[in-house]
């Protein structure tokens, strides 16, 4: 499907939203309000976005901002949904529900980024040891352990 | 009788892990009642490190994440930065990327063959697999002299053209590739043992592979028809004519024998492409030392030999990468492990766990 | 019972005892050096050329070195991959729990020092000597097997020089810096040493 | 394992056999056949590699650790130092080698720019312009006006920007002027042999320059009263003053040339004479003419051709155009030099209008940018259509549109639109080009000349259809840059020499390399240190500099051309110079170099490389302009002790071949003492 | 008591008999692996590594024994010789030339099926003294497996005594006739495999499965108290075959004498070799298949084979 | 060599190797260096603490196994005592195919009610 028409049958589904679709290196992604990510998402899955194939967040400074990938292998398309999450409470609503990929992917993000997710059977740190202190993907981030490396070019 | 459960680690050092995978294992005699793996044991925070590295220093880093796949992560990692700065790779360097990714698809099916075959017992069907791999192996080093980290496939193109006689090992490799796989075909697979041992274990459906987000010859073993080399066609993969090989039980054999066949498959494409390769540059004209790609994020994706790997990459004008993302096939596909492997004994967890062929940089990051 | 260092002493001073201990010595290095059955503590890269070196190709049960998955069984740990805060605990366990007499050998740079992952990463211990007693370092991300086998013959150089006796035990190389100093690889831990050199000037 | 089998399908179902289990019977083979296999291969040969005896053949690519060739303060870089022959081949042998420095490479005239670099920052300017002076004849006239194609080429567009190499030829010959009568004195004639040059230009001079340091005596004529050609009658004067060109071709003059000005060989003397009289003779005589286009207007008044609007600004400095609107057709670096002259004579209004887009105007983009800086509106894309005649007066130019000058194989095929606009002008000079004028120069010679003018000549011999005549400069290649010119001088000069020894001159002549490097792309340099940066050429107001032929630009110190100096990389020399870039692209800040930085003592103090941070990506040997950072053969590579992997400058060099990185013990690098240890 | 005292100086002479024979099988594993593998195998120390063992036993021999302190200490350090003592005993009863056996009693075929089913105890024992999980796993397979493999094992060997009417090894060889081969070849056939699996070998080292149990029933045991299970295992090898050599192939047949005995040797030997190919071609089987082909396919082969020798006898 | 002397005989045959094992474990004892320590004496189970352990009632799947173990291998000792005295007699070769015949009777039973499959 071109991402155009994509572009088009997700605008009939959410009018509003259809500024917040952009369009950017050949990849369509969408940013929604963090309340109705989760409903998006369903949305997005039934109209046959099967898989879900990232998730991960990007730390923006003065907020996270949570990505999901989407593929569908029925409309051969991807897309980007996105949404901005607080820093001083950063709860997103789980996916696991819908995919069940995203189990171990949302444990991940929750390891680095301390995002937590709503509904999550099982939120635990995946990749650090459970004793761990911080989120080290977060700008952030200070650890005594680590050695800067000088910075030039 | 009353009995009780055993709780058995399995891991972070053992043989069949594949890396430093812990499985924490219960188990009712030899059935596994109940099996979790605890990763990150390798987990070195590569997406951190890309943050403060330049575009370029990032590649080196990438080869250490697939470390059975170098070329892929490279390549996925490139496709991103092109799709970012808005870099055309010359014909020739697609080619080139195209060959040795399948290269390295044979070299690392080789690995997760002869690691199946190795978790079952027979050692033999390894060493006679990993001989085949050494054979890649030193077609790589003739091209880009390092056996295991490339850092090869560069953003804009390659850092090598070929050297001379190269086209004419390649060749000769791949003539005698498949029927060095038959010949493993008909140790191992067409074994009694091994087809008792292997069939019917780890069965995983169609719908759940795709549910779990599970892709690759992992998938493609339980019938998922989905591979990007055909269905998100990039580089030059619409110009070679392949077969997509897919599996109908989902079961470990199947997983592993999908992997025999793509090699095999492999051999088709790197000949179409070997005879379609025409003189040129093999690196994007015009790049400079220091790319700083306009604000904006970035995904890509390849088929690598674990399925589908993408690289995600977000940049703020400057020459380092704001973050970088690996979508980790291997990550995803081990996350099914526990769904498919409970119920099975204690030997068959290890046989399912090599069926999926995970690598652990990769898994880990 | 005595010791048997005890007993090396005693018969390091009577007459004769010292040819026994010489001979008991003799036999013991050389076997112990050419019978290095490796523990594979490979995690990450380096286990792919670690395994290769046992392979067909490279083949190092010509050595008489072969590894064992079994730490009880085996004389040398092959430190192969990056080690992390989260793995370290498990490969000090591991060489803890080998039998003496026991050697390390640090495969690859991430063993070594942490190599790639030296700056910038929180997770990766800078070196498996910062918990273990390495006795050969290879160089290599990851090196080639010819590496490791010449970090073999190193090994066996390094154990022909021990003894039953503690006395008779040489210290290798003793000349050299010893690991507790400030290591000469952590580079910007070092002061300038040349006052002349370029600080302010046209750096090119 | 060789054989070869017709290659198998993809199977209908990788799953095999519909049934799960095997019978007995076929169990039983299966287990039979896996014997077979395997007892094939128990008889077979292994695979093992016997070390040492069979050592693993490495790939030439193979990334070793690292090793240096040389550093600097040991080993010297070479100067490409020779006038003639040998040069050629010490520059073809180089770009064999793939050794040629990019600046050196793209010179047309090989100009050592990497030497001349070295010395400065070794505070030896004299001997930095005599090198220069070798393949560049005047370097402090062509330090002013060169479009210097070296600074294009310069590895430095990689890292941030190029060395000011033009800037220092200047800045060498500002430094030379005040020794130079202790450096110039007449060469010795030790050839019988004498060579007359017609034109003083700066092929002409460059032959004769280098017929004298082979011994000849060499005359030269000048139609004009000043020598200098082209250089004298063209440039204007902003940007070569007449007393800097007069000086340096004095100081050939000095060197022995005799020169006669005023003389126009043809009309005062005629070619024949010259000809019997000496024992060869080089026509360097330039192009004379300014074309003109053909179309309807041309011959109103106010219509000039670029070289005669030239020649009245720079020596009357009035064209008869103060306060009158000017209009200059062409967008070369001719038709720059025209509309700045014209501002700096009185032009009330200066327009340039050429075929091209701003993008595609074939001057140098600098040269344009500052024209504009003074005032100049450039008009691109139009094609001069008529000349707008007012009683016999320019009074303007139709201009039509140009849609694309070239044609998609690159040939000048201009394709125009329908628009027209009318450009009002009181003065039009044509600046497309320039022809030969050289009737009355060949008459009653047998000197071949094509139907078009142009004099028949030998694009590589340089020789003419008359033995013992040569010619070279702008005559044979056409309207080109100065430093096109000095090559042909150069090569002619060789011609010459060659022929008058009686050698062929074909023979082992060594075809001149046109290296390719690959285009740069601006480096980002909002990152760079000030340090890295490339010293900036003061330059005079805009303002105030259009108005009068003072120069433009003002030179540079004796400190900021030292410090420029520095900044060269020595590409290409195999020697370490200590510019960081290695330890800069190292992804793992594995290497730490140091240097001191002073005149005299400039040299590399500290080279460490740490073994065990090193993941042999390579990169920065790829980075490595000098190459003198390269990865070595050797692979094994394991020691007794973590600080052993930390090589030091010395252990840097040693031989990069073998395969042992580590000393004679084994253990401990190449280089350190070998522990003592007690026999048994 | 000259009774005992001889019978010491067999169980040494057994003991060093099973010793070299585990250095050179060792070594001959590791050869014959290699080749399989496109590879050497051991080839520096003698001629073609041959000596590498030597290096083997005394390292093992100068290395650490370690006594975990959560094991049943007593059980831990006794096991190692309970699992050896009945493969020595059981090379004695093997009859080394015609109508000679060390141990030529009356009953050595049931002694000789019998004295190495104690090792599964030892096994037992050695596995669950450790208190180590893998090993326990590994211990209970091979109990499991031992017990079940023992009955085709000696069902197998059934139609032996049948056809030679004696329970005397020295008897049976005296008896055999050349056309035994033949008729026993199932009776051969299952006798190598339940041997193959008695002894812990491959496809059927489910005991000490390195890529599943680490090392199996022996991982906490180091040093010589390790290389005493490893003799036990090549010794187990090592009886089975020249068991196998001297009833089923016929002892010396074709020669005698001296001659004969080297056949029994070589005939063992190639016996070894092809348990040692086996095991380096195929995949291990797992626990219920193992057990499943155990009762499914050999149990039946040897009774079949009973059958058909049943059949044969009256007509002998 | 009969009765116990025999019996002597082969208590020899498990003496002697015990013996000379013991000696090796001595001499062992003496050359070996001997560091003990905690984690040197604790389980070995992949580089982690040990999560269990196995002194307590598992589940053996093999129990049915074993009990018909019981039953084949005493009637193959059985077997055993007879085989020897059957030889020629074709009455010796009917009991013993009339007693085979029992036994794969018994197996075949057994299989039928799937004693030999293995309960997951």
């Amino acid at each position: 499907m071109r991402i155009e028409e994509l572009r088009e049958r997700v605008c009939a589904m959410y009018p509003d939203l259809c500024p917040l679709f952009s369009i950017e290196f050949g990849d369509g992604s969408i940013a929604v309000p963090l309340e109705r990510v989760h409903s998006a998402a369903a949305d997005l899955k039934d109209m046959g976005f099967d898989r879900l194939g990232m998730v991960t967040a990007v730390d923006r400074g003065d907020e996270f901002e949570i990505v999901y990938r989407l593929q569908s292998r029925d409309l051969r398309a991807a897309m980007f949904l996105k949404a901005a999450v607080p820093k001083n409470d950063p709860v997103v609503p789980s996916m696991c529900d819908l995919w069940p990929a995203a189990e171990w992917q949302e444990r991940e993000v929750f390891d680095l980024f301390g995002i937590v997710f709503d509904g999550h059977p099982d939120l635990r740190r995946i990749l650090l040891p459970e004793d761990w202190s911080g989120h080290p993907l977060r700008k952030d981030y200070a650890d005594d352990r680590i050695v800067r490396r000088p910075d030039y070019i | 009788m009353r009995t009780e459960e055993l709780t058995l680690n399995l891991g972070p050092s053992h043989p069949s892990t594949h890396g430093v995978c812990r499985l924490v294992v219960r188990l009712d005699g030899e059935v596994v009642t109940h099996v979790e793996p605890v990763i990150g044991h390798l987990h070195r925070g590569i997406e951190k490190m890309a943050e403060n590295r330049t575009y370029l220093q990032v590649v080196p880093l990438t080869d250490r994440l697939d470390y059975v796949g170098s070329m892929y992560a490279n390549w996925a990692y490139c496709r991103a930065v092109e799709r970012l700065a808005g870099i055309r790779v010359p014909e020739r360097a697609e080619y080139l990327r195209v060959i040795v990714c399948e290269l390295q698809r044979i070299a690392s099916h080789m690995m997760g063959i002869g690691s199946s075959a190795a978790d079952t017992g027979a050692t033999s069907a390894f060493l006679y697999a990993f001989a085949q791999r050494d054979l890649v192996i030193d077609l790589f080093e003739a091209l880009c002299g390092a056996r295991l980290t490339y850092n090869y496939v560069r953003p804009g193109g390659v850092a090598f053209d070929l050297p001379e006689g190269w086209v004419e090992q390649c060749r000769s490799f791949v003539a005698q590739h498949p029927s060095a796989m038959l010949e493993i075909d008909e140790l191992f697979f067409g074994n009694v043992i091994a087809r008792a041992r292997l069939k019917g274990i780890g069965v995983l459906d169609a719908d759940t592979a795709v549910a779990w987000g599970v892709s690759g010859p992992s998938a493609r073993g339980s019938g998922v028809d989905w591979d990007l080399r055909r269905d998100d066609p990039y580089s030059v993969y619409p110009r070679f004519d392949f077969d997509v090989v897919v599996g109908s039980n989902g079961d470990a054999y199947d997983r592993a024998r999908v992997r025999l066949w793509e090699c095999i498959e492999s051999c088709r494409i790197i000949e179409q492409a070997l005879d379609q390769l025409e003189p040129g540059p093999v690196m994007a004209e015009g790049l400079p030392r220091l790319l700083a790609p306009r604000p904006g994020d970035a995904y890509d994706h390849i088929e690598s030999a674990r399925g589908s790997l993408g690289v995600y990459l977000v940049s703020d004008g400057s020459v380092r990468p704001y973050r970088m993302k690996v979508r980790s096939p291997a990550f995803c596909n081990l996350a099914v492990l526990p769904l498919i492997a409970t119920g099975h004994t204690l030997s068959d967890l290890l046989v399912i766990l090599g069926s999926l062929d995970p690598v652990f940089g990769e898994v880990d990051r | 019972m005595a010791t048997i260092e005890d007993i090396a002493e005693f018969l390091d001073k009577a007459p004769g005892g010292g040819i026994l201990l010489t001979t008991v010595d003799a036999v013991m290095n050389w076997s112990r050096g050419k019978s290095l059955w490796t523990f594979p503590m490979g995690t990450a890269c380096c286990a792919m050329e670690f395994i290769a070196a046992s392979f067909s190709r490279f083949d190092f049960d010509r050595h008489g070195t072969i590894p064992r998955p079994d730490p009880r069984h085996c004389d040398v740990m092959v430190v192969a991959g990056t080690i992390t805060h989260k793995m370290a605990p498990a490969v000090k366990r591991i060489y803890e729990q080998m039998p003496e007499p026991k050697w390390v050998v640090a495969m690859g740079n991430c063993a070594v020092s942490g190599g790639i992952f030296y700056y910038d990463t929180y997770s990766v211990v800078r070196g498996v000597d910062e918990f273990l007693p390495v006795d050969v370092y290879i160089a290599g991300c990851p090196p080639r097997p010819e590496a490791l086998q010449d970090a073999i013959l190193q090994l066996r150089k390094k154990i022909a020089s021990e003894s039953i006796s503690p006395r008779r035990r040489r210290p290798v190389a003793s000349e050299l810096p010893q690991p507790s100093d400030p290591r000469k690889g952590d580079l910007e831990e070092q002061p300038l040493a040349r006052s002349k050199a370029t600080a302010g000037g046209p750096d090119v | 394992m060789d054989v070869k089998r017709a290659r198998p399908a993809v199977p209908p179902s990788v799953s095999g056999d519909a049934e799960d289990r095997m019978g007995l019977v076929k169990g039983a083979a299966s287990l039979a056949k896996g014997l077979g296999i395997t007892l094939k291969a128990g008889v077979s040969r292994p695979l093992t590699v016997r070390y040492p005896q069979q050592k693993v053949a490495v790939s030439p690519r193979w990334r070793g650790p690292l090793a240096l060739r040389g550093v600097l303060g040991r080993d010297d870089i070479p100067l490409l130092k020779s006038a003639s022959h040998a040069y050629n081949e010490l520059i073809d042998g180089l770009y064999r080698s793939d050794r040629l420095p990019p600046c050196v490479g793209n010179c047309p005239a090989n100009v050592d720019a990497r030497g001349q670099a070295f010395l400065i920052a070794d505070n030896r300017v004299a001997e930095a312009y005599e090198l220069v002076r070798d393949r560049n004849i005047l370097p402090g006239v062509l330090g002013r006006i060169c479009h210097h194609p070296c600074e294009t080429a310069c590895k430095r567009n990689f890292y941030d920007e190029p060395v000011a190499i033009r800037p220092l030829h200047r800045f060498a010959y500002e430094e030379y002027r005040k020794i130079r009568h202790e450096r110039i004195s007449p060469l010795p004639r030790t050839q019988g042999k004498s060579v007359c040059v017609v034109g003083s230009g700066p092929s002409g001079l460059a032959a004769a320059y280098d017929l004298l340091k082979l011994g000849y005596r060499v005359v030269m004529y000048e139609r004009e009263r000043k020598p200098g050609g082209a250089l004298n009658t063209g440039v204007p004067a902003y940007r070569l003053p007449r007393d800097v060109l007069y000086e340096e071709i004095g100081d050939i003059v000095g060197l022995g040339l005799e020169l006669n000005t005023g003389v126009e060989v043809g009309k005062d003397v005629p070619l024949v004479e010259l000809i019997r009289e000496h024992d060869a003779v080089l026509l360097a005589v330039g192009l004379q003419q300014s074309r003109i286009l053909p179309i309807p207007g041309t011959d109103a008044e106010g219509v000039v051709g670029a070289l005669e609007f030239l020649w009245s600004a720079n020596f009357k400095h009035e064209a008869g155009v103060r306060g009158k609107r000017v209009l200059v057709i062409g967008g070369g670096n001719v038709a720059v030099d025209v509309a700045r002259c014209a501002l700096r004579v009185g032009a009330s209004e200066v327009k340039l209008a050429c075929l091209e887009s701003e993008s595609e105007m074939p001057c140098h983009p600098w040269e344009i940018a500052e024209a504009l800086d003074e005032g100049v509106v450039a008009l691109c894309s139009l094609g001069p259509e008529e000349v707008l005649v007012r009683h016999g007066q320019v009074a303007g130019m139709r201009m039509r549109s140009c849609l694309s000058v070239f044609d998609e194989t690159g040939r000048f095929a201009p394709k125009f639109g329908d628009e027209t606009t009318d450009v009002p002008a009181d003065v039009i000079v044509f600046a497309i080009g320039q022809a030969p004028k050289i009737d009355a120069l060949v008459a009653g010679t047998e000197l071949l000349v094509s139907g078009r003018g142009q004099l028949v000549v030998d694009g590589t011999l340089f020789t003419t259809s008359v033995p013992g005549v040569f010619a070279c400069g702008e005559i044979v290649t056409g309207p080109g840059s100065a430093i096109g010119s000095i090559a042909t001088g150069h090569e002619a000069a060789t011609s010459i020499h060659r022929y008058l020894q009686g050698l062929p001159l074909d023979g082992d002549r060594v075809a001149r390399p046109v290296p390719v490097y690959p285009k740069h792309a601006p480096a980002d340099i909002t990152n760079v240190e000030a340090n890295r940066r490339r010293a900036v050429m003061p330059m005079a107001d805009p303002e105030e500099r259009a108005s009068d032929f003072r120069q433009v630009e003002l030179g540079l110190t004796r400190q900021e051309a030292m410090a420029e100096a520095m900044r060269c990389l020595r590409c290409e020399s195999e020697v370490c110079v200590g510019c960081t870039f290695c330890a800069r692209t190292c992804p793992d800040y594995a290497i730490k170099v140091e240097r001191v930085d002073e005149a005299g003592a400039r040299c590399l103090t500290r080279y460490d490389y740490d073994l065990s941070k090193c993941c042999y990506c390579g990169l920065c040997a790829e980075q490595c302009p000098t190459k003198a950072l390269q990865h070595t053969g050797q692979y094994e590579l394991s020691f007794w002790h973590r600080d052993l992997m930390v090589f030091d400058k010395g252990e840097m060099l040693r031989p990069p071949t073998g395969t042992r990185a580590t000393g004679r013990d084994g253990v401990s690098p190449p280089g350190c003492p070998v522990p003592r240890r007690e026999e048994p | 008591m000259s009774a005992l005292l001889l019978g010491i100086a067999w169980g040494i002479a057994a003991v060093l008999a099973i010793a070299g024979g585990a250095v050179i099988g060792v070594w001959w594993e590791r050869k014959v692996a290699g080749h399989i593998q496109l590879r050497y195998g051991p080839l520096q120390i003698g001629p073609a590594g041959s000596l590498q063992m030597l290096a083997d036993v005394p390292k093992l021999l100068f290395k650490e024994d370690i006594v975990p302190s959560a094991a049943d200490k007593p059980l831990f350090k006794w096991a190692p010789l309970m699992v050896f003592a009945p493969v020595a005993a059981s090379l004695a009863v093997i009859p080394f030339a015609a109508g000679w056996a060390p141990l030529d009693t009356s009953v050595g075929v049931l002694f000789f099926l019998a004295v190495p089913s104690l090792e599964v105890v030892a096994i037992l024992v050695a596995a669950w003294s450790q208190r180590n999980t893998l090993a326990a796993i590994g211990g209970l397979r091979a109990a499991s497996q031992m017990i079940a493999y023992e009955v085709p094992r000696a069902l197998s060997v059934l139609p032996l005594v049948l056809l030679a009417g004696s329970l005397r090894p020295t008897a049976v060889l005296g008896a055999w006739q050349w056309w035994w081969m033949p008729l026993l070849s199932i009776g051969f056939i299952v006798y190598l495999i339940a041997s193959i699996a008695e002894m812990n070998r491959g496809p059927f080292d489910l005991p000490e499965a390195e890529s599943e149990l680490v090392a199996g029933y022996f991982a906490d045991y180091s040093g010589m108290r390790w290389a005493i299970f490893m003799m036990a295992e090549y010794g187990a090898m090592i009886a089975a075959s020249l068991f196998a050599a001297a009833t089923f192939l016929g002892g010396g047949w074709p020669f005698g004498g001296a001659l004969g005995t080297a056949a029994i040797v070589l005939k063992a030997a190639l016996l070894i070799t092809v348990i040692m190919w086996v095991r380096w071609t195929f995949p291990r089987v797992r626990q219920d298949q193992l057990l499943r082909f155990c009762w499914t396919v050999l149990v039946p082969a040897a009774l079949v084979q009973l059958v058909v020798v049943g059949v044969v006898l009256p007509w002998m | 060599m009969t009765g116990g002397r025999a019996v002597l005989f082969a208590a020899g045959l498990v003496i002697g190797p015990a013996a000379f094992l013991v000696l090796l474990l001595l001499v062992q004892r003496l050359l070996a260096p001997r560091r003990p320590g905690d984690v040197k004496q604790s389980a070995f189970e992949c580089g982690i603490p040990q999560a269990d352990t196995p002194w307590k009632p598992v589940n053996a799947r093999f129990a049915g196994i074993a009990a018909l173990f019981v039953l084949f291998d005493v009637e193959s000792v059985l077997l055993f005592a007879v085989a020897p005295a059957v030889k020629g007699s074709l009455a010796g070769v009917v009991e013993i195919a009339a007693f085979a015949a029992l036994l794969a009777v018994g197996l075949l039973f057994a299989w039928r009610k799937g004693l030999l499959t293995w309960q997951r």
